[in-house]
């Protein structure tokens, strides 16, 4: 069994149909899966449903399937930085589902966790309860949300072993890790593909079972959204 | 920043200064993008605090030394950020989990107006483009406590502390303080109407009073 | 074990045998406890099949050698195992939303009744101590291809598969396959009746018809 | 903010009520709490509720707890194995609520993530679903299982750190993280306290937050359920 494919391009291969729904990992522009989004605008493939996070920034991340109308939706908590995202946006070329962060953090991994809905606190009494049902519990109401299931999600990982069981490095797990989980099919590229036991299987934050094929994307030239710095005190 | 003897009210990191006078030994706190950011720079000495970053992150450290940058290391702000000896990372799920399960102390986050019931609108203006909630709503839900830090009136004057808000909420019935340019309300539970607590240097009750719209206890 | 000439019908290793011959490469496969165990032997070579163990690993090795016995790397039915190469470790949580979000392949479990529509009853006796379900009800939920394997008979003689389970359920509707010691049943889907596909050695349709009380196509 | 208490006794001050809950990591005797249960003992606290994957054996783990009748009802997926355990719950003397084991630690970590509910097909058309809200997402009916939270939540970690990061050891794991979640407090024994900064924090598995109080309980003279070997083969 071969999880190994040579290049973006082939491991999204026989898996994309028009109005597919993709869940994708990343924070901003931390831990986006660039080689697959590459791929993706690629391929050429249209009205996609995406759950990301985020929209990317212009030219960077999702924003490159913006740029080219291949995104119908997104369902989201956070579009800020996007020019081209406002124009589509304002001009009703495309559809936003907001969702608190949580939520949409909570929906993937229940997704995958084969929980179709659960219940929250999280915007009760806001826009976001609007059409949900209502319930109590000890006295206190909730909301019910549902869990995600994407067609296919695309992470990014820092390193994968060649049976799937895969590291994340500092806060790039973010996103990566519950829409690993949510797709049908899950697609990790990571800057590394080490052999079979090089991993601590204490350290494994993606078990092998969640990853169904595998990309060497490396190297990454890694962007920055707000590159913030300190002065060193004088010696 | 000290102010000058001119200056009445809080600058805007007097005000962080007030927030971080509410941090106990040993809270985890989270902390929102603008003036609650400065609130790490006020930690009283000698306490413990660990912040928290909704995108997965316990134990943030200040920012990185130019040579150290590293775009794996980010902040919910996006902005990088440096790792500390208590520092973990953790998925969103996780993260979230903290926050909804009231694992999280205490809240620091800015806002455009707070109703006298303890509603909070800060993500949307109608008619303006809408970046999204982010975790904000998420944050109101379930930290124990929730401080809301803003100018006390808008630009054009208008009160934000309020009857009732007038932009869509992003939580409901979810705020413990308030902290502004000119003073501090607070209340001890939900149930309870706000009170002013305290007033920034050269501020009068009456100058709050003729400033703010919402019903509070003086 | 080989069968002697005398011996008509599967041994329990048969059983396990005939079992294994469903796994295909890369599967993911989580075995009960009793028959369901032998199929780890049974493994055809060639194929790569990663075995799950409920209480939180992925890839479970052979039993220790005495001098490495782990007291802290045990399976599901706490019995000592060992790592591989592939091994990973997580919480019990993550296991069961790997099991109930259908990520697992295919689950070989034993039955104390399977009816025609597919019921498994396997947990509990009613008079008897109840010892619980343990990960049954998930494992059955959850996983893609369910397999029971149980000898076709009772202990006095009475069918296994029957119309109607009348022992409590472990779940409704829910089993692909049987494995018995004469022979194999199966079906497509969950809306179709289960057919006979195969004869264990020496046994005869007439035979299985007999001791069958469930309905079933030839 | 001092987490380190110099022994499981004191780490239990102030926190221990009659009829509390409690919940406890461990799957049968692997990764078991075991100084904090002896001190559960020692305190003569009664009318537990116990949720616990497993209830011990008899002389060890819950078992403990049980031979002292401290313990009036056990929620768990599996109680085998436990003759004083089958006598008090054939007198009577023991409730008992069981529940599938994956909706078990569902349930903890649901209760620690602030999900008061949440939907599972587990159970479905089984005694486990009697009594229980029924709902169809999609096509699909499923059950409505309640998230836990315990008073107090007793677990064992391998290594912590002196701010409460805390690592497990292998199928240790199991039980402990989620039921560490769902504690109003959360008290971890440990093999080794280590200084803050001495674990990969990509590797912490339960991170401080969780960890309200911590004790070092070495040394550990950890006991097997059931001892399986292979032979070497002939060189």
């Amino acid at each position: 069994m071969q999880k190994i494919y040579p290049s973006a391009e082939s491991a999204l291969d026989g898996l994309l149909f028009d109005g597919m729904t993709i869940a994708a990992g990343g924070f901003g522009l931390c831990g986006i899966p660039e080689r697959l989004i590459d791929a993706l605008v690629a391929s050429g493939i249209k009205d996609l449903t995406v759950a990301s996070n985020n929209a990317g920034i212009d030219n960077e991340g999702l924003g490159k399937l913006l740029r080219t109308r291949q995104i119908k939706k997104m369902i989201s908590s956070y579009v800020g930085e996007n020019k081209e995202f406002e124009r589509q946006f304002l001009a009703g070329e495309i559809e936003i589902e907001f969702n608190p962060q949580g939520t949409l953090a909570e929906r993937m991994r229940a997704g995958g966790a084969g929980i179709p809905g659960f219940y929250t606190k999280t915007g009760v009494g806001t826009q976001v309860a609007e059409g949900k049902e209502h319930k109590e519990f000890d006295g206190e109401t909730y909301i019910l949300e549902r869990g995600i299931r994407a067609d296919v999600s695309i992470i990014k990982g820092w390193k994968a072993d060649e049976t799937g069981n895969l590291m994340f490095r500092k806060t790039t797990r973010n996103f990566n890790l519950p829409a690993a989980t949510c797709g049908k099919v899950c697609i990790a590229e990571v800057e590394e593909i080490v052999a079979a036991g090089s991993l601590d299987p204490d350290c494994v934050h993606l078990p092998s079972i969640f990853v169904n094929r595998l990309i060497d994307g490396s190297p990454y030239d890694k962007r920055i959204e707000f590159r913030t710095v300190r002065e060193r005190e004088a010696a | 920043m000290a102010t000058t003897v001119e200056t009445k009210g809080w600058t805007r990191n007097d005000m962080a200064a007030r927030a971080a006078k509410e941090l106990r030994d040993g809270y985890y706190v989270n902390l929102g993008i603008g003036i609650p950011t400065l609130v790490a720079n006020n930690i009283p000495p000698g306490l413990t605090v660990t912040l928290q970053s909704e995108n997965g992150m316990l134990g943030i450290g200040p920012f990185p030394y130019d040579d150290e940058v590293d775009p794996d290391l980010i902040n919910a702000g996006k902005q990088t950020v440096s790792q500390l000896p208590q520092t973990s990372y953790f998925d969103s799920a996780t993260s979230f989990g903290m926050i909804r399960g009231g694992h999280i102390d205490l809240a620091v986050l800015g806002g455009m107006e707070v109703s006298e019931d303890g509603d909070l609108a800060n993500w949307m203006v109608p008619g303006k483009m809408i970046k999204g909630m982010g975790g904000a709503m998420d944050l109101v839900a379930g930290v124990k406590k929730i401080i809301v830090v803003m100018e006390h009136v808008s630009k054009n004057g208008a009160a934000k502390f309020i009857p009732e808000c007038t932009l869509p909420l992003t939580g409901k019935n979810v705020v413990d303080m308030i902290i502004t340019d000119l003073a501090v309300f607070q209340r001890p539970d939900h149930d309870s109407p706000f009170k002013l607590i305290e007033l920034a240097s050269g501020v009068t009750k009456e100058e709050v009073r003729e400033k703010t719209t919402a019903n509070y206890v003086d």
